[in-house]
């Protein structure tokens, strides 16, 4: 079986809808599922619980749908292998820059170093500097001045050098 | 008691019949069509029948088939929920022949609720207040003009052995009343093969308000008060609550003490509903009386704290009122009934298909009574009826806001349902007031039309 | 077994609305589940309940598993779409002779035409025969003798002449 | 009242205080682990913020994180549920600086109670019987011989600051006594960093009797009744029912009378739970206060009509227990919680995973409490407890065929669940015949490896 055999059978259970599809031929054997979609019509949207979320739970999972699990952000972020995403190691306030007025500490572009302060984080009325761990050129920068981080939010994508 | 019981329908009050077989120890046989090969009463069942295809004339109409698959399983008795056969007195009769215990009133008191004006008569007998009417089927339509110019218009013109708003006309003078008539008796013979249509004062926003009954068969009788069912679209319930918001303790009091001597005098047993109108002054008018469990009966359970559908099967199986209703019955509390259907929630289309995602609310003061599953099929066949949402609360503004909280946790996808329009009703500030009658929701929908428009 | 045939076998399961169809053809397999299937350990069948089902419900499909839906059954009738399968119209008792100790209407291997009578099903204490509506070999008997049947029962296969 | 609340906990918990905050129109924040991403108290909550790994104590347990999360949603209260920061009077001190009101008793009065010499000298005051025992913590094995001598054995050594069953060693006889000690101290030592032990008599078959309180800000105090928990596992509770079958009306008055005056002279606030060994002559002896909402409450809800945490909430809030208990408690019928766990239902190995099928028992008199849905997953890094299945009955024996039924159409797959060893243990005659102590299940298994091999 090879792996034209497979993508027509992949394409075999995607069109027919059936849900598992398994062919075993000798010592070679396939095992296709189909996980289940959600197709949701606006109504039931509207059935649903809409929360206002805030930036903070760009990452809440409306459940049973997993599917809608990743934020905008995180898929940009992880849609490129080769970058690294700074995320933020607590949960807090984020300043680009060191005082009101003040430039910030990095913008797109820059190119920094391992230990170089990337911003603050407000925590507990702490000011916590991030520092970069690795060098490169800062790509994207993923939240805006002021406004609030959660565990393990995507701060910046830098690529290394 | 009974070692055996088949369940003759579908859905949720299927599923609610064998909850309470379950916890009385009897064995249960589903039965189901074709369409409803993977339902939950067949899953939860002990046993289960295929007795035809999907339609229901077929399947659960057919009185052969359900006959057949109790004789088949050598069942005791016959549960018939709500709708399908429960208040065919035919069915009754041959359940009766073949030896089986059929769980509701005997039939000749089936066949005499069923004529409204046998029952009307019955009721007034006892004292219970009934709208002015003719007090007889209309021979023609010459009479029906002199007894409408009696009573004063607008009246309602009715199928005799009607139900559900076939065969009804509301006259408002009498030039129309003729055509009227005319119309009346096609629909009624069309939808009932009974053409006899009789009258009765038409109240123009009426509450629509009804009392729970349970009987045994040692002539005892208790009422379980009464149920407010006015939030209707086309005769067609939404919301059910129990107490209504309209009823005093003195009204509720007599009414109970009335319908106990009425209910008794015709010999009535088993689980029944008697629907009154209330009109503008608050006067109750007695309509018809509906010999079956109905679909709001949960509403009864949670503020009078007894099992309805375990009573029914008690008093089947000889069983005395006394050992259901221990000490005297009261309100406690406050419930209310969503009726969620599988539709769409302003088209109001039927929406049946797949659920590819479900979350049922649950938690303090919820009970849900749904054959709902994730993957399961809400199938075009049947009723659009998906689940019943009932909550409780001390007091009816708790009840609102516990049902406005399980709204909200009452996922469904992969069909429409009604939750928005129930969201909406529950927030309208005339329901939360409990100023309601059978045109709230036409008002409502006019609302909002217009400040949308 | 190629493509093709999975092809087929797919269509087949769509179209018949079975659960699941398995397939074995020398050390080729086939393997296809309309709905997902689940997998459930011992404990878990344990706890769900497990009724004493008769041979009326053998079609009887625990929730939420339409996976479990097939009997074996239909599934074998099913397998080989060549066969006719006789269906019980009513529901009732079967009896394949008009009376005990007389000989069956049909055995096995018998030829059958059109409007020849297979078996007397009870119902209502009326003795219903159901007759043939093609003409064929009695390939397989499905229903003991004095079991009952439901609607849409498979009763008998035929190979149609 | 509140306008924003966060609820520092996850699960069941997290979700029924969310539904008593939407009952009650505050908005909700929850707080979650990364490992619970996708739980239905992240979907339900209005919002939702990540405040670490999987590993508790970098999130759940962790002060700064949970903090920082109500700094940045701005709410007014924190709500810890039960377990995690619920019992951390460090943590409400913490809240109490940063400005948001911890929904619980004050910091002192928890410490107070922390430290059980110091609740059985409040409690003993208000004449609460308490067992026999070391009046404070032991200094030395000696003068643990000493004590246990006067008592007599068997004596349980238990740590000052402990709970769980952590730093407990039961003494037989004295020559027993300095090793025990000797591990009691260590483990006391290891697990709740202070190795101070005591010694209290050891009752070898007690039950566990537990009763409810609300204490408003205002000085009044409720006892909504007691709670039976012998069923128990190593001191893990699995099944509990109120009220319990073992006391008499008198006890309950006399009790729920000096808790009453206890609770009020140490100033409790918010919610609370008195715990009681009763010996085999039926006399009972305090051990403990926890100083939280229990996992069992819904059976004191069910029977007493009270929603205990809107109450927490209203108290916290500074409304009075007037608004929450209108007229005088009573007991009305009988309620059972089940606790239905994610393990193995006879080896108890924990089973985390994806639920690959469920179906919720719903219906008459039956309450689920859980966070868990179709393709949800149990995680590996928390308890094992999926779900709370209660039941009511107007009876005990109501409630017991209730919970049979609900357990029989409670359906899990793809992960072990002790349902079928809480079917074991109703179908059990001493717990049908209410003969319990915290011995039972022990007894029950044994029994059954003796019929089995």
């Amino acid at each position: 079986m090879n792996i034209a055999d497979i993508k027509e059978l992949v394409q075999v259970v995607v069109e027919s809808g059936v849900a598992e599809l398994e062919v075993t031929r000798g010592d070679s054997k396939v095992r296709i599922c189909r996980a289940v979609t959600v197709s949701a019509p606006e109504s039931v949207t509207a059935s649903r619980p809409a929360p206002a979320h805030q930036s903070v739970v760009a990452h809440a999972a409306p459940a049973p749908q997993p599917a809608m699990a990743a934020s905008a952000s995180t898929a940009d972020a992880v849609s490129d292998p080769s970058l690294i995403i700074v995320k933020s190691p607590i949960v807090g306030t984020y300043y680009e820059s060191a005082a009101p007025n003040t430039p910030a500490f990095v913008k797109v572009g820059d190119t920094v170093h391992p230990g170089q302060v990337l911003c603050i984080i407000e925590s507990m009325k702490l000011m916590n500097e991030i520092e970069a761990e690795v060098a490169g050129v800062i790509v994207g920068k993923l939240v805006e001045n002021g406004r609030p981080v959660e565990y393990g939010e995507a701060m910046f994508s830098l690529r290394p050098l | 008691m009974f070692r055996k019981i088949l369940i003759a329908n579908r859905g949720e009050i299927a599923l609610r019949v064998i909850c309470a077989c379950k916890e009385l120890g009897i064995r249960t046989v589903a039965v189901y069509s074709e369409a409803d090969r993977h339902s939950l009463h067949v899953r939860f069942a002990d046993e289960a029948v295929c007795i035809g295809p999907a339609k229901s004339v077929r399947s659960y109409l057919d009185i052969p088939s359900v006959i057949s698959a109790a004789e088949i399983t050598n069942v005791d008795a016959i549960h018939p929920g709500y709708g399908f056969l429960s208040e065919n007195a035919d069915f009754a009769e041959v359940c009766e022949t073949s030896g089986i215990k059929f769980i509701g009133p005997r039939p000749d008191v089936t066949r005499l609720m069923g004529f409204k004006q046998h029952a009307r008569a019955a009721m007034e007998k006892a004292g219970i207040p009934i709208l002015p009417g003719s007090r007889s089927i209309l021979q023609s339509p010459e009479e029906a003009l002199e007894i409408a110019g009696t009573i004063g218009y607008p009246v309602l013109l009715k199928a005799a052995a009607g139900g559900g708003g076939r065969g009804m006309r509301i006259v408002n003078e009498p030039s129309e009343l003729p055509g009227l008539f005319a119309q009346a008796q096609q629909e009624a013979a069309a939808a009932f093969s009974c053409p006899d249509v009789y009258l009765e004062k038409f109240i123009l926003a009426p509450r629509h308000i009804e009392f729970q009954v349970l009987a045994d068969e040692h002539g005892s009788v208790e009422v379980f008060f009464e149920r407010e069912c006015s939030v209707q679209r086309r005769h067609q319930k939404l919301i059910e609550e129990a107490p209504s918001p309209a009823l005093t303790p003195e009204m509720r009091d007599s009414i109970c003490r009335k319908l106990q001597e009425a209910m008794a005098e015709v010999g009535y047993t088993n689980a029944g509903t008697v629907e009154f109108l209330m009109d503008e002054k608050g006067k109750l008018y007695f309509i018809e009386v509906n010999a079956r469990i109905q679909v709001e009966h949960p509403v009864t359970e949670y503020i009078t704290g007894v099992d309805l559908v375990k009573g029914q099967i008690i008093i089947a199986a000889g069983g005395r009122l006394s050992d259901i209703v221990r000490e005297p019955l009261q309100i406690r509390g406050h419930s209310i009934e969503c009726r969620i259907n599988a539709e769409h929630p302003e088209k109001f289309t039927p929406s049946p298909g797949r659920i590819t995602g479900l979350n049922l609310p649950g938690g303090i003061g919820v009970r849900v009574e749904t054959a709902a599953y994730t993957d399961g099929v809400i199938p075009p066949f049947y009723d659009s009826l998906m689940a019943k949402l009932i909550t409780y609360g001390r007091d009816r503004s708790e009840a609102i806001t516990r049902m406005n909280r399980a709204l909200e946790m009452f996922v469904v996808e992969g069909i429409y349902t009604n939750i928005p329009l129930h969201q909406k009703i529950l927030a309208h500030p005339d329901f939360i007031a409990g100023k309601l009658d059978t045109h709230f929701l036409v008002r409502m929908q006019e609302q909002a039309a217009r400040s949308s428009g």
